[in-house]
């Protein structure tokens, strides 16, 4: 299983992601990826730039031992995660999680595995500009819960 | 004993302070220091610090940047991080 | 909700779909998809040609019809379903879904369940070309049960 | 009354015809006729349809483009199509 991890500020291209991946490995047989992505309203509020701070070295420790979860509890072939950190506007892409895996099923629960325990456990935080001024996201308890149910 | 703290995000601002070394009494045979006893250091500054480290508000811990729980020991030397719940993704 | 279902020989370009999805509707927050492709092994035979056939109307009217029932449970933007006919090789892209939503939970629900009815139901089938000779895919009972869960 | 045969992928290649009008006695006040009726009525070409259509074969049967069972009606100018189990994406 190889696991790849990237904090940046750059935006990244899925496609040409998914390409490097599966170049070489003619095993892959499923790729299941999501990508999140800025939206222009939250909670109501329009929302314009958008600041994601971390936690530089436990980000990455988190997002290595999230990704190491995921390929012990299925038979899966890669797991790359992208965060960008820094200024970001509506529209703009967040974070992307690839999975690979020779059959679909695999690649779709890792990947979704990925991206709960991220929200719930990365060291990430959003702080948007609304027209009312800054303001730092709060911690929703559907990402909580959406975390927990994987510990059945 | 020192530590050295890192506040981050929303804790970061309000406390207008990113990252600093802390002065924790030393260890003995009767004085571990642990999380809870890092916090109660931290509240009798009083202020920001005796707001937003209550007990009941939402915020985590992580030393050596493994999140813990308040009985974690914390030794000389240790980074201990405290921030709000993630909001990543 | 858009629905966008296309049965081509052509191949597909996963990242150029997603952002012409994402162009201009600023309230996609996630974007949930998954590419199948040709596996160069195939019940422990190396698979060298393989051929898919498929029964043109039919085939679109049930990727539509998994599509509508998948945004009749889910709250989704947009589904897209490629799907590619004729001569493929390995390595090579035979599938492409792609859901956005709002929020992560449903655009990955809905993807996972267009691919599982898309397995059972969508008049396609395989024919690959072994080292002993050509031979049609047989379904998979796995598929069955995959599709099945979600009646529940 | 005629209706339209089609067959796909696998069973294409057995019967060697891929789409053909096929001719299924009248509907009367006492014969309707089904998916099981024509299915009877190409068993009795014996051959490979016989071996093909056999109760317990793995096949499935679209009237007009959807999926139905045994006792699904068959009309005049239907067009039903008769494969093997799908095995996309």
């Amino acid at each position: 299983m190889t696991c790849v991890v990237r904090v940046q500020e750059a935006d990244f291209d899925l496609g040409a992601e998914i390409r490097a991946l599966r170049l070489g490995n003619p095993r892959i047989g499923a790729v299941a990826s999501f990508i999140g992505c800025v939206r222009d309203m939250n909670e109501g509020d329009s929302v314009g730039l958008m600041y994601l701070e971390h936690y530089p070295g436990m980000t990455e420790r988190e997002l290595e031992k999230i990704c190491a979860e995921a390929s012990g509890r299925w038979d899966i072939f890669d797991a790359l995660v992208i965060h960008r950190v820094g200024e970001l506007k509506p529209l703009d892409q967040i974070v992307c999680v690839v999975v690979t895996s020779a059959h679909r099923g695999e690649s779709f629960s890792a990947c979704e595995f990925i991206m709960d325990y991220l929200k719930t456990r990365a060291p990430f935080w959003k702080r948007e500009s609304t027209p009312q001024g800054e303001r730092w996201v709060d911690a929703r308890a559907k990402d909580d819960a959406a975390a927990e149910r994987w510990k059945q | 004993m020192t530590i050295q703290l890192v506040f981050l995000a929303r804790l970061r601002e309000r406390f207008g302070v990113s990252r600093e070394n802390f002065e924790l009494p030393a260890q003995t045979p009767t004085h571990t220091n642990t999380v809870a006893t890092l916090l109660a250091a931290l509240r009798e500054q009083g202020g920001v610090f005796a707001e937003e480290l209550a007990e009941g508000r939402a915020f985590r811990v992580a030393v050596n940047q493994d999140v813990v729980q308040l009985d974690h020991p914390v030794n000389a030397g240790d980074e201990v991080a405290i921030f709000p719940p993630v909001t990543g993704g």
